[in-house]
């Protein structure tokens, strides 16, 4: 582990300081973004002109309607003649639902060791320590692709994969900030008060690190987003007839000279969201940082 | 930097490794019946029983962990029954083209990121920050699968320019290294950025301004080093990036690596081949992170000396 | 049918033009070299070691068998059935049912310069290789049956032997499994060595292989079918479609294999290009898995075959350049092939109704299919599903791996590719009947019912008897749906419009002189 | 007030600008360093921190003033000033002189040599004020180099001595060693040896004592006066502490929010204080040799510098305040003595 | 032990590991709190005075149980805190609490100051209902001169430094603590509102009959607040004695040279002693003989060689010098 980073209170050696002062248009922009794409998501079985596997396979890999393609295909249509637009929806739904599991695994995980090590100290580090030097020492794509290879593609195992990326960064982060809250003498006070420690980290200190546990989530998210997408590119994801973006994209690049909109679309929307994700994680932090001190 | 450093990091090294051999030998373990997994699954009966008395997989389990780490010792990693090899050969072809792209990918993200960094942040606010920083969202946002297809589209299939995939000659190099470099050096560059904004801020380099030093001496001799200290531990996991990453990007752009023979290894189950891969990357990921600690030790004095300890 | 086929004489007219003019005075200098992207490149090249069609692809014009089929001469008139020409053997003759003599060809060269004798063609159907307790291809025993090894007779006559009445010899003769493979080189080497390097008596002669990249054969001129057209010949490794085709556009590539109907308006948009089509003696089908309860009942397994719209995938997924074949038949089958039979019709009505009598109650159909496997596999599987799920079968599809994945538990209907591996009722037996049957692996632990009582009557050579019985094979197989098929499957190249050559119904590609020429000096 | 411009060469070139009198040669009592009516605003988070607050003060050859005041009544951003270190984004009014020059209006490179020849800054952190990866005697060679046009291996010999002036122990064997190998004492020995090493006019000492122990503080504060003895420079001492102000310097300028409220000789600030908060501060800090029930206390805290007071800043917390306190802000008025003081009812002042 | 003490600290010891590392090897050890003994008596404050890392911070800590000593006990009440499970021991945090440096840290930064006073009422069942839990958190703010309800609603980092240090007292008077520990309470603050916070201990004092363990680096408000003080170099108390006497007369030649070293608004020094030159000595290099033996200006031969114990000289004062020991047996001490 490097120390650096495992001290930095606010994980500023795993993550990026940012841009101050962004342009709000920007981030309205973004958080506008967002807010549609988790409503579309939410709201695909009712937002979607179509289901995501309707297919007809009389249109195929007909234009958007607005460069002259079928009416009421706004993205055009795929290889089986299934609307992209609604299998984009559909896709954002699929994608964010398992990059949020995923968050919430890697999250939980690392944020319980995180505290193991900074309350047990001692050997519980040694342990965090040994698994992050672990983890760092495969590459993490490489390390998916070979737990698929050995236990087989399964919905359950690809959401546990993707927790497994970035938990290290909660450890670490959630180690050093309970370490700084014990050093900044609060919790010591708690513990000199008499609370239990299970009262002191749950009602104290947990909600103290939360923003910053939140902004590691919102920095992390684009990465979940993007390995989600890239293992479903490869066919190592999702698999239809689920669909995700990862896997429009991958089923679309067959089709990149003859029907770009079935990889461009999907992709511009991977793009959008990881992007405006960075932005409101980096204007959050903004704020967060703007706060004064503990 | 003391002996003690260099020991510990060593001996820390040396853990992980075993940690990763023992991690391949485990995951083979439980994912089912090992031998099942590494024969072709048309092997009949009385073939895999042979196989598993001639494999020591009867063996009590601590046996063949002993065994399975004697035998990774002398590089024998199994055979790849799919062209019937040893899986180590079949994977230590593949590393020059891996290697080739990963320094290729390196160069662009360094030459790009590292300036761009430095200049956003001695010229905070400015035209220059705006846009690193706009070049360092964008570029991190973007999936390089989907990066490297638009490119393939734009340079390849519109201006004709660049060949599409391959490794044939150096202009196969440039759109593979541009896609996993580029995305890095944004990452690089927001890093540089933050490192080299930390280090302005810091008491010191009020000092340097006080002492009327000129700009090209604070940035370059004061600021510089101590930004460089955060960067280098950036560096191994950029390795990391660089071999992930290499797995997209060359499935994308067929290039000859080791990314591209996991994809098809796993596609093919070809476990042994996976497991070398696995323990190999780990192997480079662990000396990438040894350098990385000798240079860190080398460039800042504060680390593993008397008073600077394992952790803080 | 096969209107699509109608620009191949023309082809095959100029390739017979060009090669009379070309095929013998070209200089090294002046012929090209040619760059062909494949999908994969595969991992070896001996050809009786269970090849995929991706590697025989690449060295299909490496090794030569004592008897050729003529493709060319079958695509110009598909009424004939396969047409058997010499090759390494010059005549052949039936000693008796189970026996066949073959003259070999004298002063051919293998690329190691060793003569070709009988000897190689014995070792090549020996026991240590084929046949043998341990022979080194235990696979390949499972194609030729119960052949015995090849007899030598003298330096230039070998016989083939099989141990019953055996129609087919010169069929499977003709198969990529039975081609010639170099005697010294195959057993100083080792298998291992000569899968990475081979020597065969084809015009390309083997060069280098870089994994994962490329695969380079040069021209060997000292080949019997005549001086090679090209210089060298490297097969790149480029997985893309779109890549491969972006390739080819840009002109780094010569001729791309792999590629689908709906590449084709980019390619031919291109004026210098064109697409090289030809249909595989293979059909997509979908296997049944009858030990899976929702699928145990034939009249499940008939109204799956039914409820499936197959004209409408050929003419949408295929771009119509594929066809519909009425069961398990193709023409290459010659006087066994009944153009008339029905076939499985679209009938959705009769499917809903079968599934009532079946009392199919809405469990789970679970279609599997390969990834990256089959030509628009994965897509035409979902077209599937969207079919049966509209008469009311419960379809889930799943997409797997590999076939370990496919036919675990769980699985009622997988996506294959068995077919006419040599146009005779017999191929079907590997995957239909026998001990062996990949249908009695998988999913009828007892067979199918009848028929492999039915099949032992294939044996013989009277033409009209075996009409009859693989008629009433056809029969059964339409009744008990053990499998069922889809369309033959295509295969489509594209090339420069300069390069004139003939894809065939075989994987393996034929870059003899007979078949490759270009249309004016390469530069 | 000298306002000579001089000319003079060194290494080869005429520097136009920066004059360099010696203290024999500029009569004491001259004014080396002049604040006229300087103002700064800081942009903060809710709104701007108005954290200087129209200042003027002077600072003579060779005179030692002390500056005092408690936590962000500005003394700092003050500093800062003097060497023109605020951030780009202050909003500055009024001037500051140094030795004539008008040092806001000095084009950079004479800015640098005003930072590196003229006036030299120590600060509160001694420890983080040196670079951690850079060697004790490299930094202070680096100025050497940069100012005097010195050689590398010259530099490094000055260094020693200049390390043995401010009485380093061992001074030598320190030029190798890191910042993190020293203590706080040694650290701000080297900061004081840095500054001292182009013998500047003027030592602008921030808090230099306060992250130190009582014991090395003695040291330091003991090191400063007897360097200002032998070397005849000018220092701006800055604490919060009255104790050590008052040890050291020849005049006391107390700050509060922003503003000198009085301004005079130590002892008569010490003795006879006139402003009430002057009076509050020193009775509020606990003496060694005085013994007293309870300490006088100034009530309320100290006003915060982002609202602007209409009448007097101490008004609130002041207990002899009256109306006249809360509507206008006092002037600032200069006794016969030559102290300043900025209050409406000065202590000590029959109405 | 002194049963008429409330806290009694015998022997204490405690040390660190330098570093520490998974394979690093053995650690040296630093002894930062060396064989300390002490106590302190109801509504006694005793002083505990040094520089840093002379390890008055550990003490403080040790003394109130939050840290175990390598050796030695601390009782409280005749009862060893060390020896008490966790339930018994967290019981015990009623009686003895700490106001540390930073009182901003020593607070919850997200929960409003009320609720954390209130918190601690509801934790220990101090207060029936909800109303009167509030009720009890209006006067102890009212106590502390926080009264007016708008102070409770706040966080921590809405309040002056002061304020802060005030909710800290309240809380710990809230908890009816007998004995409070303040580390370093008031140098965080500015002289005047220091002066403030001085004075309100001492007032608490009074009111509630406390006692303090007061640990501070500033002799000046030793000098005010305590009773007696303890003066520690380098994890050993060298000198401990009543206020007057060490301020009018110090023994130990460290304490001479830390009183002369205190700045002063009073230009003339009266007890002006040695002042101070050297280091403090890195505790891990600690050699034999008298640890101040290195900077000290009268040190002998014996000095170099021998650990001068901690010795009774006079009425309840102890030190822990080879030199002060003499000249006071041989009658006046120095001075």
């Amino acid at each position: 582990m490097k120390e650096q980073a495992a001290t930095d209170p606010i994980g500023r050696r795993t993550t990026f300081a940012s841009t101050r002062r962004l342009p709000s248009l920007v981030i309205a922009g973004a958080i506008s973004f967002l807010l549609v794409a988790v409503m579309s998501g939410a709201l695909a079985d009712i937002l979607a002109p179509q289901g995501y596997n309707d297919q007809n396979l009389l249109i195929r890999l007909k234009p958007p309607s607005f460069l002259g393609g079928p009416h009421g295909y706004y993205f055009g249509t795929d290889e089986l003649g299934r609307d992209v637009f609604s299998r984009v929806l559909f896709s954002l739904r699929f994608s964010l639902l398992i990059a949020v599991t995923g968050t919430l695994v890697g999250a939980g995980f690392g944020t319980l060791l995180g505290f193991l090590a900074a309350h047990f100290q001692g050997l519980w580090e040694d342990i965090l320590s040994a698994l992050v030097d672990f983890q760092a020492s495969i590459p993490f794509m490489i390390f998916a692709l070979a737990a698929l290879a050995f236990f087989g593609n399964s919905i359950f195992l690809f959401v546990i994969l993707l927790g497994l990326y970035g938990w290290e960064v909660y450890a670490r982060l959630v180690r050093g900030l309970v370490l700084s809250a014990k050093e900044l003498g609060y919790v010591e006070a708690l513990r000199n008060l008499g609370f239990h420690p299970i009262r002191i980290y749950s009602r104290h200190v947990l909600p103290n690190i939360g923003g910053a546990l939140l902004v590691q989530i919102t920095l992390n998210f684009p990465g979940i987003i993007l390995l989600e997408s890239g293992l479903s590119f490869l066919g190592l994801g999702i698999q239809p007839p689920l669909t995700s973006l990862g896997l429009m994209i991958g089923s679309g690049r067959e089709f990149m000279t003859t029907a770009w909109w079935t990889a461009v679309a999907p992709g511009t929307v991977i793009f959008l969201t990881a992007l405006s994700v960075t932005l409101v994680g980096d204007w959050f932090r903004d704020r967060l940082d703007a706060m004064p001190s503990n | 930097m003391s002996a003690r450093f260099l020991i510990v990091r060593t001996l820390r090294a040396l853990l992980t490794l075993i940690l990763v051999v023992t991690f391949v030998f485990l995951m083979l373990r439980l994912a089912g019946d090992p031998i099942k997994m590494l024969l072709p699954e048309d092997t009949p009966a009385s073939v895999v029983e042979q196989y598993r008395a001639r494999w020591g997989m009867d063996a009590p389990i601590y046996v063949q962990y002993i065994r399975y780490v004697a035998s990774v010792l002398h590089g024998d990693f199994g055979m790849s029954f799919r062209d019937g090899r040893p899986a180590l050969q079949a994977v230590t072809e593949r590393i020059p083209a891996t290697l080739t792209l990963g320094f290729a990918g390196l160069a662009v993200a360094l030459l790009v990121g590292l300036p761009a960094g430095i200049a956003a942040a001695v010229m905070r606010n400015s035209i220059v920050d705006r846009s690193v920083i706009s070049f360092a969202v964008v570029g991190h946002s973007v999936p390089t699968f989907f990066f490297g297809i638009l490119l393939i589209m734009l340079f390849s299939m519109s201006l004709r320019w660049l060949p599409s995939s391959g490794s044939a000659t150096w202009a196969h190099l440039v759109m593979p290294a541009l896609t996993i470099g580029l995305w890095n050096a944004a990452t690089l560059a927001r890093f540089t950025r933050a490192s080299m904004l930390d280090v302005l801020s810091q008491a010191y380099m009020k000092t340097v301004l006080a002492n009327g030093l000129p700009s090209s001496w604070r940035i370059l001799r004061y600021a510089l080093p101590n930004a460089a200290i955060p960067i280098v531990t950036m560096l191994g996991l950029i390795v990391g990036q660089l071999l992930s990453g290499a797995v997209i990007v060359e499935t994308v752009f067929a290039w000859p690596g080791i990314g591209r023979l996991t994809v098809t290894a796993v596609a093919g189950r070809e476990v042994a081949v996976v497991q070398t891969i696995v323990f190999l990357s780990a192997l480079a990921m662990v000396m990438a992170n040894l350098l990385v600690d000798l240079i860190y030790g080398w460039l800042d004095p504060r680390i593993g000396s008397k008073t600077g300890g394992m952790s803080r | 049918m096969q209107f699509w086929l109608h620009r191949l004489p023309a082809l095959a007219g100029a390739l017979a033009i060009a090669s009379a003019l070309f095929g013998t005075g070209a200089s090294a200098q002046d012929r090209p070299n040619l760059t062909i992207a494949v999908n994969s490149l595969g991992s070896k090249m001996d050809p009786a070691d269970t090849p995929l069609a991706t590697e025989l692809r690449v060295y299909g014009s490496v090794f030569d068998n004592l008897i050729r089929r003529d493709y060319k001469a079958e695509s110009l008139d598909p009424s004939k059935g396969s047409i058997l020409v010499p090759a390494l053997a010059t005549a052949w003759r039936r000693i008796d049912g189970r026996t066949v003599e073959l003259d070999l060809r004298q002063g051919v060269k293998f690329h190691n310069g060793d003569e070709f004798t009988s000897d190689d063609v014995a070792f090549t159907f020996s026991s240590e290789r084929i046949f043998g307790e341990s022979a080194m291809l235990p696979s390949a025993k499972a194609f030729f049956g119960c052949w015995k090894p090849a007899e030598v007779v003298s330096r230039y006559k070998v016989r083939i032997l099989s141990c019953e009445t055996n129609p087919t010899i010169e069929l499977k003769l003709a198969h990529y499994s039975a081609a010639i493979v170099n005697k010294r080189a195959y057993t100083t080497k080792g298998q291992a060595a000569f899968k990475r390097a081979p020597i065969g008596t084809g015009p390309l002669k083997f060069v280098e292989w870089k994994d994962g990249d490329h695969i380079t054969f040069s021209a060997f001129d000292d080949y019997f079918g005549g001086r090679p057209t090209f210089n060298t010949i490297t097969f790149r490794e480029v997985p893309e479609t779109a890549a491969r085709v972006a390739g080819l556009v840009s002109g780094e590539f010569d001729l791309i294999t792999q590629i689908t109907p709906d590449q084709f308006a980019t390619i031919e948009a291109t004026t210098d290009l064109h697409v090289l089509p030809s249909l595989l003696d293979q059909m997509q089908q979908l296997w049944m898995v009858a030990t899976e309860p929702v699928v145990a009942d034939k009249r499940v397994r008939q109204a799956l075959a039914l409820s499936i719209n197959r004209d409408a995938i050929v003419q949408s997924i295929w771009n119509g350049k594929t066809n519909v074949e009425n069961q398990f038949q193709l023409p290459a089958l010659g006087a066994l092939y009944d153009q008339n039979r029905p076939g499985f019709k679209f009938d959705p009505d009769r499917a809903r109704k079968l599934l009532k009598e079946a009392g199919y109650s809405g469990a789970p159909v679970t279609l599997r299919v390969l990834a990256n496997y089959y030509v628009n596999g994965e897509t035409v599987m979902q077209a599937i599903q969207a079919m049966w799920q509209a008469v009311g079968i419960n379809a889930k599809l799943e997409i797997v791996e590999n076939w370990s994945q496919a036919f675990a538990p769980g699985r009622a209907a997988v996506m294959g590719g068995c077919g006419f591996e040599f146009a005779a009722p017999e191929a079907l037996g590997s995957c239909f009947f026998g001990n062996q049957s990949l249908t009695r692996q998988r999913g009828f632990p007892n067979g199918v019912p009848g028929l492999d009582a039915l099949a032992n009557k294939l044996a013989t050579l009277d033409e009209d008897s075996r009409r009859g019985t693989f008629q009433g094979i056809l029969d059964i197989l339409s009744d008990e749906v053990p499998a069922f098929p889809l369309y033959r499957t295509p295969q489509f190249f594209a090339a420069k419009r300069s390069i004139l050559w003939l894809p065939t119904a075989d994987y393996r590609t034929d870059f003899r002189p007979d078949n490759l020429a270009f249309a004016r000096a390469a530069n | 007030m000298s306002l000579i411009e001089l000319s003079f060469e060194e290494n080869g070139r005429v520097l136009r600008g920066i004059a360099a009198p010696t203290p024999s040669a500029t009569p004491y009592g001259n004014d080396l360093l002049r604040i006229e009516n300087f103002s700064v605003r800081l942009p903060g988070r809710h709104g701007p921190i108005h954290a200087v607050r129209g200042i003027s003060l002077s600072v003579r050859v060779g005179e030692c003033l002390g500056i005092v005041g408690e936590s962000g009544c500005g003394k700092s951003t003050l500093c800062s000033a003097v060497l023109s270190l605020l951030p780009d984004n202050a909003q500055i009014e009024g001037q500051i002189h140094f030795n004539g020059l008008d040092v806001q209006r000095l084009s950079s490179e004479k800015l640098a040599r005003l930072r590196g020849r003229e006036i030299a800054m120590i600060f509160q952190d001694p420890m983080g004020s040196l670079n951690p990866v850079r060697r004790v005697g490299t930094q202070i060679a680096d100025k050497l180099m940069v100012h005097k046009g010195l050689s590398r291996t010259t530099a490094l010999a000055e260094a020693v001595r200049l390390l043995d002036l401010v009485r380093m122990p061992a001074a030598r064997g320190r030029l190798n060693d890191y910042p993190h190998e020293l203590s706080g004492g040694m650290c701000q020995r080297t900061m004081i040896a840095m500054a001292l090493s182009c013998q500047p006019k003027l030592l602008i000492a921030d808090e230099p004592t306060t992250a130190l122990d009582v014991t090395i503080q003695a040291q330091i504060l003991t090191l400063l006066s007897d360097l200002r003895r032998e070397l005849g420079m000018a220092i701006i001492l800055v604490s919060h502490d009255l104790g050590v102000i008052a040890q050291t310097s020849d005049r006391i300028a107390v700050m509060y929010s922003g503003e000198i409220v009085e301004e005079a000789a130590t002892e008569t600030v010490l003795d006879r204080p006139r402003h009430p908060y002057t009076r509050g501060l020193i009775d509020a800090s606990p003496d060694i040799n005085r013994v007293a029930d309870t300490l006088v206390t100034i009530p309320g805290s100290v006003a915060s510098l982002s609202e602007a007071p209409v009448g007097c800043a101490f008004e609130p917390r002041c207990q002899a305040a009256q109306h006249k306190c809360r509507k206008v802000a006092p002037h600032r008025t200069t006794t016969s003595s030559g102290a300043v003081i900025a209050c409406h009812f000065p202590l000590g002042m029959s109405e | 032990m002194n049963p008429a003490s409330l806290l009694t600290v015998t022997a204490v010891s405690r040390s660190f590991a330098s570093a520490r590392g998974l394979f690093g090897p053995k650690a040296r050890m630093i002894k930062a709190v060396d064989d300390v003994t002490f106590s302190i008596g109801r509504k006694e404050t005793l002083a505990l005075v040094g520089e840093s890392g002379s390890g008055k911070s550990t003490t403080g800590r040790i003394a109130l149980g939050l840290m175990k000593p390598t050796s030695g006990t601390v009782h409280y009440e005749n009862e060893d805190l060390f020896k008490l499970g966790g339930a018994a021991w967290r019981q015990s945090r009623r009686n003895m609490q700490m106001i540390f440096q930073d009182s901003a840290g020593a607070l919850d930064p997200r929960m409003p100051v009320g609720a954390q006073i209130e918190e601690v009422l509801s934790v220990y069942g101090l207060a029936g209902g909800k109303s009167a839990r509030h009720n009890r958190v209006v006067d102890a703010l009212d106590r502390v001169g926080l009264g007016g309800a708008s102070i409770e609603h706040r966080l921590p980092r809405e309040l002056s430094g002061g304020q802060r240090q005030r909710i800290a007292i309240a809380r710990a008077l809230a908890m009816q603590a007998k004995l409070i520990v303040c580390d370093e309470p008031v140098s965080a603050l500015d002289v005047s509102v220091q002066a403030q916070i001085v004075n309100l201990l001492m007032e608490m004092q009074q009111v509630f009959g406390l006692s303090y363990l007061f640990i501070s680096h500033d002799l000046r408000v030793v000098r005010h607040i305590s009773h007696r003080v303890a003066v520690m170099y380098l994890g050993r108390i060298v000198e401990i004695a009543s206020t007057a006497d060490i301020f009018k007369n110090p023994h130990h030649p460290y304490t001479q040279a830390l009183l002369a070293a205190v700045p002063t608004t009073r230009r003339h020094h009266p007890s002006a002693g040695p002042l101070l030159g050297g280091e403090l000595q890195d505790p891990a290099s600690a050699s034999s003989g008298c640890r101040f033996q290195g900077r000290c200006p009268f040190s002998r031969d014996i000095c170099r060689w021998v650990e001068p114990a901690l010795v009774e000289v006079g009425q309840g004062r102890q030190v822990a010098c080879h030199l002060a020991v003499r000249a006071d047996t041989e009658g006046g001490g120095r001075a």
